[in-house]
């Protein structure tokens, strides 16, 4: 029986090539210095850490354990079915069976653990349709912690849905660009309203953080390493739940973490030549914002307000607006660095997919599968139907559905013309 | 010029950073000479425009160094009164680096440190390496507190001078990093085959204590003897080179 | 390690006194002859079995697993911390990582499999919130079959999503009255815009099951003792799962079966003296149709519409219209007839609560352990933060959380005010 | 009259069920005679306005039965050629139930069952009991397929003088119900303690077979005999219960 795992993985330590460094911007205050503000203390040794393997802290096990860990890992045998594929397996690991519906808890849950460690009461953060947002509501209410959300103005309006459930779990939701802030206030000045932006947004959560650091600190979703850590639980577990070595693995990028949660560890094996040696890993992205296939390998900031350091990525410049897609998760401009490395080395493919064929795609495994898909994961969906069609016979083929889309309706009644 | 070996050993050594020609030419040499009974070996950096693996401290000295670049390197001919290593970005010389490193050995330079080397120009390093010791200079090698196992062993294999690991994001800013861990994983996977230095933020006796008790094989001072020395010249800076070696020896 | 069951189990062997037969009503056709043109057949034999364990298929039982039985079973600590108890255990099992949200996929995966045993291609049904509508919809996409339902009109149209979902697993949702039916036809005539009610969508869903006998099957998603059965799995799951026997076990009550689902296993033990022999039984109902606390026990029809045989049982009357709360699947006029039983020998007490404080309870709960309860699940939990705070040191409580309520945001915005 | 033991046996007896009067009373009187050679125990239900539990068929011969009540009763006396249990539902008889089993003795019966008692009057299964004995009458008890094993073991110790289950969920119409399944439940908790008979929309020679298999100590025919009737009078009811006599003792 599989257990939730002991430690994290970080795969920096089975890199083939180390990753580069952070940076500072050449003008302006150091980011770099800045973080010590912001950020829980852990997370920042954990984002330079040399360390392969992490140990969980006991109470992040515990709650990994609440909140449903380990996620069951399944065969879509209906899916294949209707594929028609001959002798080709797909096997899926479930994140959203998590109360948040998608993987980003993993994370959340530690984060907000290591910044009540550092004595703060309060977890501070940006979100925009709101599964960030959302996790991070869970992991405070878990842990106690009051907890304060800067929501971009147009999805506070477009999308209650997730916004309610963040204030029911008893968190504080505003609007951004917010009256809090300096930034906030400048931006209403010009326009009551203004609908924000998820740059905005992060600095209106840094600039409240650094009101109050001491009783404060800000999480980050995605990109930075030490999500991607936190997020290996996933596929850790899955590998002890593989009942076969799959030869294809997928999952979606928005900022990596969700990929990175599941493929590393099985990188990290195939790098140490333990296993996993003939698997290849697809990385799925959204043509709305391709920056794997698209982007270019450079320094830029995390943020698109700049006030992280800069890290080497693949990315499409952080002032890149990426269309209204449903799937808002994937709308991010960069990928986390170890990921990028991965992909210029290629060790991990990359595809993007529109939205149409995507949605299609989804509603096809909900047909088949019964769970209807996050947009987000729907994307991961698409490439396994692609490759299964193109797979010969005997090949396994495993991915990740980082949620459900229970609260996506909005997507698929729109994309697929459901009134 | 003083040689003292760098090598594993019981005995820590104490490396100061310095920008050649910071914060003038004259107070440079100065420096090297006030505080050469006390350093074992000097990193001196080529002054760039984009030192950008440095922190802000390090940074300020750049941009305020009398001279920059080749220029800057002259200045050291016979007047390093130690055994010293050149810092440089590889990026501001990679279309002539044969030029580079002839210079640096020119100078009296015993090896060349590039920060950028494993991150950005990873495919160069066996050229950095035999070009080095075309010009009798050592390679040396700059890894992050996240490197690669494995590629610290081929690092190993190519015996540089010494690998120096940096504890901190960059140099001068301390963030809460757990570094006795990752010197631990370093010091581990590098065992005795290869000196191991360490820098970044490190500056005060206690830091010191702690890294010497972590078996490295030297620390090497920065931004902490920049910030004196701005703070009240060289005296203070001496002093605390002074407080430092005492921790190391004591 | 818990495994999901190989038997349902069937409290009707154990009851201290008999169940009542069905009946038929004096006047009109048998509705008892009916059931066999519109039930599957082995439905119909699991409501007159005698077997005290009844065996699951083994396909139901790969479903279960792929759905992901066993659910968990979990501690309330944070629950229990936030009352100020003091060594009293709060212990709940979660329905809600069912890809349906809810218990109701249980009965429906084996209503489908069954309908399919005998041949039919479709199922249909009748909605109103949506979880059967919803649960139902899976199952079938599961089986693959065809699912036709039945949604009241107002909650097609003021509740678009759980719709959504149900025609993105490819039901056909008609809001009824539809065109579709004789009945439909005619009351559509009358008012174009006629809201209907469950009555109605059931007589629809009947009248449309009996166009085409041989292919279509209808489903119940509560109140018959078939239904119960299929629910037991909860239950047994948690016999097993249990750290510590409880004290008190409660569950709320909407036709029953997620109350007789969850407790029967254990009032089976207790009767059988076999165990849980000081457990205490808690069923909790809305006031807005308490029919366990002032219904009346007598024959009744299951169906506001009368099609089905009469039942006896605590009832307000098949006419009863309960005030239109949130927590729609609590909106039932009348209780199973194994429940009215147990109710009547004071084997379970019952009890009625308020939306208002109920919601409040889920608020609390949600804010305690990171889960938002689906309004009728967060009856539940009222009572057991009731019980618990009376209760003395030792006790140990044991609840349903039958739903999680992602889908139910406008309930807790509205009772809870949040804009 | 002719008696025929009712007990455990190899031997399954054939029970006809009439409803008294129907479908007037000189027929009914008819009936009794015609098909008594072939029927072991007669089951004579008393006309009533609420037949609850009986399916559509039996329920019409209540409404037309020439008779209701007690007064159909008073038909019965001298009439059966046959041993014969009253069945008649508590509901009718609760306030006066003395009077009535006072009546179902002095027509002659041997027993009475009473569908609902044990579901609507659990209350008064000993006191029902009590007053059978009182008047000579053997009390007979119907149980559905889903009865709680503990209550049927009571029952048996009451030593009724049949255990009466019900089939299906009411007289002569057929759900699709694992009856051999159900059977083999309640004869195994019975066991040979007691007879058990079974009825409710048995209707050919292969129901009759399969339950003689099951080992059942008697068939009641009900509304397969009623419809016979109907169809094409009393030839048509006799050859059904021939031929279902011959499938019992093939
Ligand atoms: C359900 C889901 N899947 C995947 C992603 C992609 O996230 P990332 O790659 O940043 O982990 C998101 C981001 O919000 C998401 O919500
Ligand atoms: C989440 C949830 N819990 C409980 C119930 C009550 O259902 P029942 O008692 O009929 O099983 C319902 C009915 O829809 C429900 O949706």
């Amino acid at each position: 029986m599989v257990t939730v795992p002991s430690h994290w993985y970080n795969i920096a330590a089975d890199l083939p090539i180390p990753l580069p460094p952070v940076r500072d911007p050449d003008t302006g205050p150091s980011r770099i210095e800045l973080l010590t503000k912001i950020l829980p203390s852990v997370l920042i040794d954990q984002e330079f850490s040399g360390e392969r393997w992490i140990p969980i802290p006991d109470e992040v096990r515990r709650m990994y354990e609440k909140v449903g860990r380990p996620t069951p890992y399944r065969r879509a045998e209906n899916l294949e079915r209707a594929l028609g594929l001959k002798d080709v397996h797909i096997y899926y690991k479930f994140e959203g069976v998590l109360p948040s519906g998608s993987h980003k808890l993993n994370t959340a849950l530690a984060q907000a653990y290591y910044a009540k460690q550092d004595g703060a009461e309060e977890v501070v953060t940006e979100t925009s349709a709101g599964q960030w947002g959302l996790a991070t509501s869970i992991a405070a209410a878990l842990f106690g912690m009051r907890c304060t959300i800067f929501m971009t103005r147009a999805s506070y309006r477009s999308k209650p849905q997730r916004r309610i459930l963040m204030q029911v779990l008893g968190a504080t939701v505003h609007p951004s660009p917010s009256e809090l802030t300096e930034i906030g206030r400048k931006l209403l000045e010009q326009d009551r309203e203004h609908p924000g932006s998820l740059g905005i947004a992060i600095s209106e959560a840094v600039e409240y953080v650094l009101k109050e650091p001491e009783k404060r600190r800000y999480l980050p979703g995605s990109v930075m390493e030490f999500v991607l850590i936190h997020q290996t639980v996933i596929g850790l577990e899955a590998i002890e739940q593989m009942p076969e070595q799959p030869d294809i693995v997928i999952a979606c990028v928005g900022g990596g973490s969700n990929f990175g949660g599941f493929t590393y560890p099985m990188i990290g094996m195939k790098l140490r030549e333990e296993g996993f040696e003939k698997t290849r890993f697809i990385a799925v992205e959204s043509k709305a914002a391709p920056k794997l296939t698209s982007g270019r390998y450079m320094y830029d900031h995390p943020d698109t307000s700049g006030i992280l350091p800069l890290i080497k990525m693949y990315t499409l410049g952080k002032d890149f607006v990426p269309p209204p897609i449903h799937a808002a998760g994937l709308r991010y401009h960069g990928a986390a660095p170890s990921l990028s490395i991965l992909v210029k080395l290629g060790i991990v493919e990359a595809v993007a997919y529109e939205q149409e064929e995507v949605m299609k795609a989804a509603q096809l495994f909900a047909r088949c599968e019964g769970i209807i898909p996050a947009p987000e994961s729907a994307h991961a969906i698409k490439a396994v139907i692609d490759v299964a069609r193109k797979s010969s016979p005997g090949t396994v083929i495993a991915f990740n559905l980082s949620g459900h889309g229970l609260l996506d309706t909005d997507a698929y009644s729109k994309v697929l013309g459901i009134q | 010029m003083v040689h003292v070996p760098i090598n594993v050993s019981s005995c820590t050594k104490l490396i100061l950073y310095l920008t050649a020609t910071y914060p003038s030419t004259a107070t440079f040499l100065n420096i090297l000479e006030t505080v050469s009974s006390i350093v074992d070996l000097f990193e001196i950096g080529v002054p760039t425009n984009n030192p950008k693996y440095d922190g802000p401290t390090v940074r300020m000295t750049h941009r305020a160094a009398e001279l920059k670049g080749m220029e800057a390197l002259d200045v050291l001919k016979g007047n390093v009164p130690r055994d010293f290593v050149i810092m440089a970005y590889m990026e501001d010389h990679v279309d002539k680096l044969e030029l580079f490193l002839k210079k640096c050995a020119e100078v009296g330079a015993r090896g060349v440190l590039m920060p950028d080397l494993l991150f950005d120009y990873y495919e160069m390093v066996e050229k950095f390496v035999n070009e080095c010791r075309k010009f009798g200079l050592e390679p040396c090698f700059f890894i992050s507190s996240k490197f690669p196992y494995r590629e610290v062993e081929r690092l190993v294999e190519l015996r540089p001078l010494f690998i120096y690991l940096g504890l901190q994001a960059c140099s001068g800013v301390r963030l809460p990093i757990f570094i006795e861990r990752n010197v631990k994983i370093y010091r581990n996977i590098i065992g005795d085959r290869c000196p191991l230095i360490v820098g970044f933020a490190i500056k005060s006796p206690d830091d010191v204590k702690l890294l010497k008790r972590l078996r490295v094989d030297g620390i090497v001072i920065g931004s902490a003897f920049i910030k004196e020395l701005s703070r009240c010249g060289i005296e203070c800076g001496l002093k605390l080179l002074e407080s430092l070696k005492r921790a190391l020896v004591e």
